[in-house]
């Protein structure tokens, strides 16, 4: 098994017939992906590389048996097309689209929790479990199908991540960007649990960076329920304090966000912290190795 | 989206939250006038930069008489304020806003911002007005009330009563601070900000509320719903470095370092800060082109960077995926026939196509330094800027 | 709480929903000069009663003229209708709206409403409009579409593109229909409403939508914060024991059984209810005194039972709890100073001190049936009805 | 055991100055409730017989350590209430409150999502564990220390039946009124995965009536997950049919609502449902003599 996607996955497109949508679809088909079916309202019936296009989620469900969306969405659009999404009942809703509103993405998170939905991102490369299945826009060919969970909220910075660990030998079970916005879906937490039950991970490598406390929550709740080793690269440790919430925001978050604290949190929880990026794929080669 | 404190006060006054009366000028005459107009005893003039800690910087002057009004304008209009908050080069006046004078109570604290963590708008108050909040957080955390806004619901009766309650405010001012929190969340929402301050909150003697000061920050991502708000945008204030990222679409922040970087995506761009910083080099900046790495937009990062003269060196670190290097290092080359560089240029193109990549560069009659690991290029970028 | 067609329609009109042009009339010659003010050849006379079925029961009628209008007019006015959601005493007809005749192009059916199950509002469209909606939903069900509201975020846009898909809209109809259901929404929350129906909504022949009919039901519960609206209320169409009850804060429903019955407590008003039934009786109401049991209320309960000609015996079950047995049996003993009761009454009085009330009620000098048990009450009841 | 309430509850009563929650307050203390703390906004420093009032719960669990709130606040301020104690984190929220309008329900359901606390309520008679607490306003003398559990959407029917229940000698758990109104906090559902857990508890006894689907879903998931004997009875098999919401309320439930639907419901799940109710306590004691 993997998380989130596998070979029975299958997917519909949200904003097939967008520039990027048709783009990344082409993609995802060659990758293997079980593309399914493609939504933009109003072009029902037309057909994007010989994938049916529907008016809405629903009738895509209903015509396809889509269980997983991914949104090429544009921002004014794009919450509106998750609520679509968890309203028809997909089990996930893979967002790539950056830059939506924070005020759309609050209402987003509460109307999610009268559905049985889950989202990844937005502002996500997707997810990929190597071998099976692909739903986002990293380049599926860096990847090779293995026992490594991996999750992160940037992009090529999983890519480098990625390429070192399959340097070393080791595939992924399934990569997951979370996204970069500071609200998105489902947290490292969360996602930790899906890993720990997963049979074919058998140790998560997560990319964190600073703002929020998203990789403390993790830390926490690893310290607790995690039993797999769990290796962790924090980016930003030379990076100025962020300037876009000022002063205020410093305070609301607790102090917290910085990467050195992140760091010492993690480590605390047990947790190996690389602070070498360009080691990353050897740290986790080495963990593994004193395991055995 | 920061805008100018008598902008913010502009669209307080749309949405009913008392401020003082008041003007702005842009030369001494018109400051003189605005006095005259305003009348009384007593003007504060204010210094209007995006940036804060204005007051101990000397950019907010309390004056008598419209004379001195029109002098201290004159003192503060084109000239540069340094503040903790700005840049090493400051920002540079263009307004002042002259107000009346108030008699003040008692000073409060209060904003409404975003808080990450709860995934909801929260609202933040203190006692301690016209402070630094992060020192209050510091010193007296107890003196700060912080209240999460549930998106159906808005600011609730208990919510304004805690607030009532740390302020120690009687029946009639809870009912009026209340008003003013709910159009303060009306104004945060319906503008899509992403804070919305006011500090101090002033219990004037006269027992109402009043802003004395106001300040907006807008989401960047909502802005194309409110057009209205685009006037505000204030150009002038930003570096020419950052006005040129700013619009090439490039996500810049100028740093003290001496090796420039140029990366694709954010989490890279700043590991690649990270391990510069790793083996003994300086970042002097954060520079993410986005996924597109247009030629443009790469000759844009260049050219920012080669006009920074504290960078010594410079490290293009890509990682290709959708974007494929061979185009990446086409942008490049094209790029540097207008971009003189004068300085080391480390490239480590990796990813989609990077073979076909580094033989292109090598083709080229133009001198760089090739990597092909993050270690290795980083090495060579810190090894450049000590020579 | 229902208001008339009529007042629904002032309240459209508050909130930018379009309806036809017309005005109402209490006297013919008010409606000819309404119809004189409204010109055209086409007039639509409407009774205006709270109970839905008009259409069929002839209280909606098509004329051509002002004279014709004014003889309509004069025909309902006064009259009492009949319809399939009136009881069967009818409604008596005070005031008649005369409208424009519209040309229309297709119906449709909308409404709001709160759904208990999901506890949420949710918009119900339907592309068969001027249907009783409930055969619709059991005959034509994918005719109907339910949409739930996050109380957070109103009507979606994927929500509206639903709508527009079930009525087969162009995308201009679309962005008309989506406007009017966020102001059907907005006056819904606003108001406190727990239904506003419109059916038929109509596109007309110029393409725009209009409200042809409008029913709103308030949740009574909110009235409170809605002052405005209690001029709305009208008493003079309900019946006489509806009003006395509603003055007296009595839960009642009339009913068309022969056994009368008064009861603490809704739950337990209707298990009496259903024991009636069981032992082979008929319950000829449902009334629930509350929790008080004031003598006032107690006497009105009885007055409203005993006016009613079908009840043979009246069954008064109390289980006090909070309220004590010895009150309520000095309560009844009270009441039946001042109301004449003619037929059998079974009393059964359980709970705190009921023993002490049962030696009250035997000492007084009235003529009671005891009961001491809920199935002994019951079954006294019904013989007594059949006596 | 027993649920929701125990000997260690500790009571805060909002509204504790009003006619109401004096009378009531002094009620539950003479029942044995450890009633430790009132909330009238503006009369801090008060008490009521003896008990400390506060201006708001937070205080209230500071000072006193409350963990269960029961409200007698006025309609117009209950909805702000409930959430106030929510908030604070009072882990039950008993409200008594009667006429909250359904608008304001809404909001406080969608607000509740984002806390720890369990509402019962409102429009509720309360909850009793007799000899331990009680938060209510029902009779406590009628109740009985023992193992049944009983749940109902109903104030004097449901001390019918706890009369019937005592009369063929068993006490109760605990004894719960969910509340009448459309929407409340704790369904019958989520009561019973309570009392499955709770080793007091060997039967419920569950008093239904017509309106909604609250039985329904109850039946549906305690044929899955019950393992302890289920009686019911439901009121209002003569009762005509719900005026207040006319012909699209009946369509927006799909019809369910019905005595005679639920009935037929709830004896396809397997629950024994007493059509006469005046036998509710001698059926209990039949099905569970047979069980024996």
């Amino acid at each position: 098994m993997s998380i989130i996607l596998d070979e029975s996955s299958r997917i519909v497109v949200q904003g097939i017939t967008g520039k990027e949508g048709q783009f990344h679809t082409t993609q995802m088909v060659e990758y293997g992906t079980k593309v399914v079916a493609g939504v933009t309202p109003g072009k029902e019936g037309q057909k994007v590389k010989g994938i049916p296009v529907f008016n809405s989620v629903q009738k895509a469900i209903e015509n396809e048996g889509a269980n997983v969306s991914i949104l090429f969405v544009p921002p004014p659009y794009a919450a509106d097309g998750i609520m679509e999404s968890a309203a028809a009942g997909v089990a996930w809703i893979i967002c790539i689209t950056e830059g939506i509103p924070i005020q759309d993405l609050i209402k987003v998170k509460a109307f999610l929790k009268d559905t049985h939905s889950k989202l990844i991102g937005p502002n996500s490369p997707g997810v990929i479990s190597p071998g099976k299945s692909k739903a986002g826009i990293m380049p599926g060919y860096i990847h090779k199908e293995g026992t490594i969970g991996i999750m992160s909220r940037s992009g090529t910075l999983t890519y480098e991540a990625v390429d070192q660990i399959v340097e070393e030998g080791y595939g992924q079970s399934t990569a997951i960007g979370i996204g970069g916005d500071p609200i998105i879906g489902t947290s490292y937490k969360e996602l930790l649990d899906y890993f720990e039950k997963d049979n074919q991970t058998e140790a998560v490598f997560m990319i964190g960076e600073i703002g929020g406390n998203a990789e403390e929550e993790a830390a926490l709740w690893a310290k607790k329920h995690f039993s797999k080793p769990l290796v962790a690269f924090i980016a930003g440790q030379t990076a100025p304090p962020a300037k876009r919430m000022g002063h205020a925001g410093a305070i609301i978050s607790n102090g917290k966000g910085k990467a050195s604290d992140k760091i010492k949190c993690l480590q605390e929880a047990g947790i190996c912290v690389v602070n070498n990026p360009a080691i990353m794929g050897k740290t986790l080669h080495e963990v593994l190795n004193q395991r055995r | 989206m920061k805008i100018h404190e008598y902008q913010a006060k502009l669209l307080f006054q749309d949405y009913h939250i008392p401020i003082p009366r008041g003007n702005i000028a842009q030369t001494p005459e018109e400051a003189r006038s605005v006095a005259e107009t305003l009348g009384g005893d007593t003007f504060v003039v204010k210094a209007q930069i995006l940036a804060g800690g204005r007051g101990q910087a000397g950019g907010v002057r309390i004056v008598h008489t419209p004379e001195e009004v029109a002098k201290t304008a004159q003192d503060l209009l084109g000239k540069t304020l340094i503040t903790s908050q700005t840049s090493s080069s400051g920002e540079k006046i263009q307004t002042v806003l002259i107000e009346e004078g108030i008699k003040i109570q008692k000073e409060f604290y209060a904003s409404i911002l975003t808080d990450r963590s709860a995934e909801k708008n929260a609202l933040m108050v203190s006692t301690e007005g016209g402070m630094d909040i992060e020192k209050i957080a510091s010193t007296l955390p107890e003196k700060i009330l912080i209240e999460h806004i549930h998106p159906a619901t808005g600011i609730l009766p208990f919510q304004k009563r805690k607030i009532a309650s740390l302020l120690r405010l009687s029946k009639q001012e809870t009912q009026e601070v209340g008003e003013l929190f709910d159009a303060l969340y009306l104004l945060f929402t319906e503008l899509d900000a992403s804070l919305v301050e006011i500090n101090p909150l002033v219990l004037t003697k006269k027992a109402s509320f009043l802003a004395l000061d106001a300040k907006i920050t807008f989401d960047d991502n909502a802005l194309y719903r409110h057009q209205e708000l685009l006037s505000f945008r204030d150009i002038q204030s930003l570096d020419e470095s950052e006005r040129i990222a700013r619009e090439a679409g490039l996500s810049y922040i100028p740093l003290d370092g001496n090796v420039g970087c140029m990366v694709n995506g954010a989490g890279l761009a700043m590991a690649t800060m990270d391990i510069i910083k790793y083996y003994g080099g300086n970042p002097a900046n954060f520079l993410d082109i986005g996924g597109g790495a247009r030629v443009e937009t790469i000759a844009k990062g260049i050219q920012i960077l080669v006009s920074d003269p504290k960078i010594k060196a410079i490290l293009i670190n890509i990682f290709g995926g959708i974007v494929r290097c061979d185009r990446v290092a086409l942008g490049i080359i094209e790029a540097l026939k207008s971009v003189d560089v004068h300085i080391p240029l480390v490239i480590r193109l990796k990813g989609t196509n990077s073979k076909e990549a580094a033989s292109l560069l090598e083709k080229s009659s133009l001198s760089f330094i090739l990597a092909d690991t993050l270690s290795e290029a980083a090495k060579k970028a810190v090894a450049a800027a000590k020579t």
